[in-house]
């Protein structure tokens, strides 16, 4: 019986853990429901995950009203993949928070800080679960108001201004993709995906229909935060609390790229949006810049999670470059990125966070010999590190592989050129900051002494997982070939 | 604005009427036209006046924050609640129909209480954005 | 002394040469005294070579360094 | 279950356990992974392999056959010896760097497949440059930053060709690369990366220089690891990949030669035993390039022989450095007084190298020469006689007579500790036991053979011939005066291309364009420095790409990709 609810069960749990967090309003209470109810939907998805292994996608509506009437839920490999993902993070970061929020936010500000994380929680999740063109946007605006919050709470002053921007910026694509949902309304009648996927190849060559995909490509893309549009995403995860910066880094805009597949394959059907409309050339054109611009950029940064943030955005350009090639092969690359991405970033985040914990900074210079005054923590950092630029033996170099491969068949010459470039450039940016902690001066009266467990051992979970799916590529690689698979044979 | 008089007896005079016509647009909006979002914004409207006219503290100690933010909490609860309660009686997320004896007036109930839930969380959230905005200058 | 012996060492080896006779793959390899000679003028060249090289390309040891 | 363990996993997952281990018994820790790590080879059955499949490629992690074993035996033998000689050291970080040096060399030489060939090829460099950076100068930092690009360097060019030859052939399987043709001008281009990567770790001409810029500036006992493994896992690399390639003889010819002259004018002593390495492989690469049976069994026997007299050179260099402070041979001499024992070594190790009858040198080179002239590669024959006089040069009589003899510097030290002397001394041992009875060295190599290097007497007495009068001509000349003195300085290689020429030409470029500015075209010379400052106002921590932007200009960019898509979705 339960089986069949789990679909609801997945947003509405941290749906309703949102106001009982603002009810109970106490620190540790609020932290304690947001880790329960982050482990309750990540085995959520993990039923969820295996069910639709076995049993093929699963549909759910809401309140019994058919699918193209009523909202309707509908998990596929892919989303269901991203679900695991969303919730995985959630629940190994909001373990993290507790001290580093102690640390970082008043305390009369915790409950709130809980209540918009679960919120936040609950938009990505609801983007990843909704069949519903017009419910992906309402839980994208839930999911965006919230982090606006989670983000405006960072120390510095400037987390402020960060978060203004971003709530412009965000405000802006979600328009457009309110905009672009309703040219689709307005052509087709209908908001449910799978509908809107039958109507619109019979109108597909109007005006409408291409503003409508106009619209939505690049309001999605602001969210992704595609090169140019990528402006909005250094400040917002330099300047949030440091939990906010690994959860956000490692979710956020792994489920907005989830929307951007879901719209170009399912909704408007590849043949559409990659071959009749010249979004293919455009994604790789901007992706590759994205990759070379970004990394070059990460590599003068002098705040660490700039530069993170930084690779963040050239990491997307990966992202998008695996759309770009049209081929299954490079579908899966960009599917199994979304996972070892997520991993990456978060490990090298927490590792950040434990960092910020012990010296109160993320600056470069206050690196100084920290190799030997946080080894654990530096070393998850180094692995993080290893992982992004695609060492072997970490899941960075597995979906590098695959990018690798995907351009291969296809040809692309420059942009295997691109790929090796920019991992030659993220050797130079990780390495600037092992050249400090472990070659630079150590500095005898600098703070020393590892962050609490509760904070070192998630980031070490994250950094074993990132070795572990370097090795054990079944489960990421096996679903996201199968997920790849999924979405090029349309819903 | 606390001190003209005849402001501060129209406000006396209206604020009753905008709260009983905001609960008349919520109650009757599975009748007519209505509901609880607009509801709460009427609903609230008459406490911004008050605030307006009588000052934020004036307001803000007719209705202390910690009690706004239960009833935001609460209103979004007996929302969820009521999806959570068709579940737990063995029916999907939101199926009214399984709330009352008979199918309409599960129905019935259900949109009561949904709508009831977004009219309360809606006011309370207008009242605490206007707090929010209108506190920035106080000292 | 050491001198000394070493070039008694070298007639020996000279004088063994031709009691015991090498089978040759080349035909230098049957003139005698090839292999001595080879040894003799090879290293002497070397160095010789190696000397005028060092001319050209001995630098001050912080060359790099400045 | 033992069978599965993948040879060198216990050595490298070991190096992450020694931190673990009290501070003083980390060295005994690095010592010991080794030893248990050859118990486990010896008891691996023959001809075992695994294969998996990973990423969807089917891997071969293990494939134990004869090639890989003997240069599996080796390198464990080298690690316990150089772990022993490096008892003393109190540097975690270099032990453990050390033991994932030797690990994944180990691994590589036992990996069936390319991918994990270039795994281990990684971790092989990444883990060596350690013991560089471990010597803490400003020199060996920038010295070891160099090597670490170059040897990155090979890495990529290496995973580059495996790309192209996995397109090619759709294959991983790490066998004979080359065309039974053995000609380098049929082989597709990722074969060609994948020799050109093999080649700069092996230390071709012209891509040889990292080596006699690194390793003098490695630790005393982190030379004698980097001496033993790098290009002999590049060595079995080629054996594996190219043997019999045309090119690579003339290749081989050229690394015997080009390197003795510089070992004469070489001041720094290590640094000649770098010189001398490069020219050692030389032969072995010779051997890889006739490819028969005979040259390969010589190549492969030279590798081995060479691993174990090249490090006890390194040994007692590292000794002389580790008590005196200097390797210079202008500031050294007559140190047999102190390090009688160490001469001793120095000597055994010398005589090997240069191939005097009766020590290991001369069985594995004769093996060599033997398929040169069965070959009948005359020219091939007469540089490898130039090439044997040279070693007997400058590691034979330069090494040896330069520290511990010649004019007396009046340095007085302590005999080397007694580990060293322990393994200078095992390490002796071996060279001279495989001299006298070659036998068991034959018996493990590649192909079966029946050669006797001491049935033909005559072979002997004519090496010995070129030996002896080598030293007569070196006598000869040290007596007249003529041998160059030993001058505190330093040699130019094909490292001045990229430390001092590209720089200076560089300067030379922006200076003449400074010129250009000064009669009127100003444009021009800046373009360096602009394109610096370009980036940096672009790039750079406050650059205009990196700034926080005004929402404005944010939002203008929105509107221009909004307009460029809609105009284009319309076309």
């Amino acid at each position: 019986m339960i089986g069949a609810q789990l679909p609801a069960l997945q947003v509405v749990i941290p749906l309703l853990a949102a106001p009982l967090c603002l009810l109970l309003y106490r620190p540790f209470a609020t932290w304690l429901l947001t880790v329960v109810t982050s482990a309750a939907t990540l085995v959520i998805s993990t039923l969820l995950l295996t069910q639709v292994l076995d049993s093929g996608p699963i549909d759910y509506t809401f309140g019994g009203w058919a699918a193209p009437f009523g909202i309707a839920y509908r998990i596929d490999l892919v989303n269901a993949y991203v679900l695991l993902i969303v919730s995985a993070i959630s629940t190994v970061v909001s373990v993290f928070a507790r001290l580093s929020v102690a640390a970082e936010i008043e305390a009369s500000n915790q409950g709130i800080f809980y209540t918009a994380w679960l919120l936040c929680l609950t938009g990505l999740l609801g983007i990843a679960i909704t069949g519903d063109a017009f419910n992906l946007f309402v839980f994208l605006e839930i999911s965006s108001l919230s982090s606006y919050v989670l983000i405006a709470m960072g120390q510095d002053r400037r987390a402020l201004t960060a978060s203004y921007q971003y709530l412009i910026m965000g405000t802006i694509g979600a328009t457009f993709i309110l905009i672009g949902v309703g040219l689709l309304y307005a052509l087709t009648g209908t908001l449910n995906m799978a509908d809107l996927a039958e109507r619109l190849p019979a109108v597909a060559d109007t005006r409408t229909a291409r503003a409508g995909f106009a619209f939505l490509t690049v309001g999605i893309a602001l969210k992704i935060a595609l090169f140019p549009l990528h402006l909005w995403l250094p400040n917002a995860y330099a300047y949030a609390p440091s939990a906010v910066s690994a959860f956000l880094a490692a979710t956020a805009t792994k489920v907005a790229v989830y929307a951007l597949l879901r719209f170009l394959f399912s909704v408007f059907g590849e043949s559409f949006s990659l071959e009749t409309m010249p979004l293919a050339h455009g994604l790789a054109v901007l992706g590759s810049v994205a990759v070379l611009f970004a990394s070059l950029v990460a590599i003068f940064q002098h705040n660490i999670k700039r530069m993170l943030a930084y690779s963040s955005v050239a990491q997307i350009g990966y992202l998008t470059l695996g759309i770009s090639f049209v081929s299954e092969l490079g579908l899966s690359a960009t599917i199994l990125h979304l996972f070892n991405h997520a991993l990456m970033k978060g490990a090298l985040f927490l590792a950040l966070g434990c960092i910020a914990w012990r010296i109160g900074s993320a600056r470069l210079g206050d690196f100084q010999g920290l190799g030997y005054r946080m080894p654990w923590t530096m070393g998850v950092f180094l692995i993080g590190g290893l992982s992004l630029i695609g060492i072997p033996t970490t899941a960075g170099f597995i979906s590098k592989w695959y990018l690798v491969l995907a351009a291969l068949e296809k040809g692309w010459w420059p942009v295997l050129v691109v790929i090796v470039i920019g991992s030659l450039l993220a050797v130079v940016y990780i390495w600037r900051v092992v050249e400090i902690a472990y070659l630079g001066k150590r500095l005898e009266e600098a703070p020393s002494g590892e962050a609490p467990l509760s904070m070192l051992l998630p980031a070490c979970l994250l950094a074993l997982a990132n070795i572990y799916f370097g090795i054990h590529t079944e489960l990421s690689v096996g679903v996201a070939h199968e997920a790849a698979k999924a979405l090029f044979g349309g819903l | 604005m606390n001190d003209n008089p005849v402001l501060r007896i129209v406000a006396k005079i209206i604020i009753p009427m905008i709260l009983i016509f905001g609960l008349y647009v919520q109650f009757h909006g599975d009748f007519g036209p209505g509901g609880g979002f607009q509801a709460g914004v009427i609903f609230a409207t008459g406490f911004i006046l008050y605030g307006l006219v009588f000052g934020t503290d004036a307001l803000r100690s007719a209705i202390p924050a910690p009690i706004l933010r239960i009833v935001i909490a609460g209103g979004l609860l007996l929302y969820v609640g009521v999806g959570v309660a068709t579940l737990l009686m063995g029916s999907d997320f939101l199926a009214y129909n399984v709330l009352g004896s008979t199918p309409s007036g599960g129905q019935h109930l259900g949109i009561f209480l949904v709508e009831l839930g977004v009219g309360v969380t809606v006011s309370a959230v207008m009242i605490t954005v206007f707090l929010g905005f209108a506190g920035r200058n106080d000292p | 002394m050491i001198f000394k012996a070493l070039v008694s060492a070298c007639v020996a080896l000279v004088i063994l040469e031709i009691i015991f006779h090498r089978h040759a793959s080349f035909p230098w390899e049957s003139w005698p005294g090839f292999y001595a000679l080879w040894g003799f003028v090879s290293l002497f060249a070397i160095v010789v070579v190696g000397k005028r090289l060092g001319r050209g390309l001995k630098r001050d040891e912080d060359y790099y360094d400045e | 279950m033992m069978n599965s363990l993948p040879p060198g996993i216990i050595i490298l997952v070991g190096a992450l356990a020694l931190p673990l281990l009290p501070r003083a018994l980390r060295a005994v820790g690095a010592l010991a992974l080794p030893i248990i790590s050859l118990a486990h080879l010896i008891l691996l059955s023959d001809a075992v392999s695994l294969e998996v499949e990973f990423a969807g490629l089917s891997l071969i992690p293990v494939r134990v056959d004869r090639l890989s074993l003997i240069f599996g035996y080796i390198f464990h033998i080298a690690a316990i010896l150089a772990a022993l000689y490096a008892l003393h050291v109190r540097n975690t970080v270099e032990h453990v760097t050390a033991m994932f040096y030797v690990g994944s060399a180990i691994g590589a030489v036992f990996a069936g497949d390319l991918v994990t060939l270039f795994l281990y090829w990684e971790i092989t460099a990444l883990s060596s440059v350690f013991l560089i950076f471990a010597s803490r100068t400003e020199r060996s930092y920038r010295a070891g930053i160099r090597y670490l690009i170059i040897q990155v360097g090979s890495g990529v060019l290496l995973l580059s060709g495996i790309l192209m030859h996995y397109q090619d052939v759709g294959s991983l399987a790490f066998g004979q690369l080359i065309g039974a043709a053995g000609s380098l001008g049929d082989a597709s281009l990722g074969v060609w990366l994948i020799f050109l990567a093999f080649g700069i770790k092996c230390a071709f001409p012209f891509l040889h220089n990292w080596l006699q810029d690194a390793y003098p500036q490695a630790t005393v006992t982190g030379a004698v690891f980097l001496s033993a493994f790098t290009t002999k896992l590049a060595i079995y690399a080629l054996a594996r990949g190219f043997p019999g390639t045309d090119a690579l003889i003339g290749i081989g010819v050229v690394m015997t030669l080009f390197p003795i002259f510089f070992a004469v004018i070489e001041n720094d002593l290590r640094k000649v035993l770098c010189y001398s390495l490069n020219n050692q492989l030389g032969f072995m690469v010779v051997g890889i390039g006739i490819g028969s049976q005979m040259a390969l069994n010589g190549a492969v026997a030279h590798a081995f022989v060479h691993i174990l007299y090249k490090g006890l050179l390194f040994m007692s260099m590292g000794a002389v450095l580790y008590r005196t402070g200097t390797i210079r041979a202008s500031d050294l001499g007559g140190l047999y007084r102190s390090m009688p024992w160490t001469t001793a070594f120095c000597i055994v190790g010398a005589m090997s190298i240069s191939a005097f009858p009766l020590f290991s040198g001369f069985v594995a080179k004769s093996l060599t020469m033997s398929a040169v002239v069965e070959g009948y590669y005359v020219w091939t024959f007469v540089g490898l006689l130039i090439a044997s006089a040279g070693v007997m040069e400058h590691s034979g009589i330069k090494i040896p007579y330069f520290a511990f003899f010649g004019q007396d510097s009046g340095i007085r030290c302590k005999e080397a500790p007694l580990h060293m002397c322990l393994a200078m001394g095992a390490t002796a041992v071996l060279c001279i036991t495989i001299g006298w009875l070659p036998g068991p060295l034959y018996a493990l190599l590649p192909y079966p053979t029946a050669y006797e290097p001491y049935a033909d007497l005559g072979h002997s007495i004519t090496q010995l011939q070129l030996l002896l009068f080598a030293a007569l001509a070196f006598a000869v000349l040290v007596r007249t005066g003529l041998y160059p003195p030993e001058k505190a300085s330093i040699t130019l290689d094909t490292d001045w291309l990229y430390r001092r020429l590209a720089p200076r030409w560089a300067k030379g470029i922006l200076s003449s364009l400074e010129r250009i500015r000064q009669s009127g075209v100003n444009a021009i010379h800046q373009t360096g420095r602009h394109l610096m400052r370009w980036v940096l106002h672009h790039y750079g921590a406050e650059g205009t790409l990196a700034r926080a932007w005004p929402t404005g200009s944010m939002v203008l960019w929105v509107a221009i990709l909004l307009g460029t898509s809609l105009i284009l979705y319309y076309l």
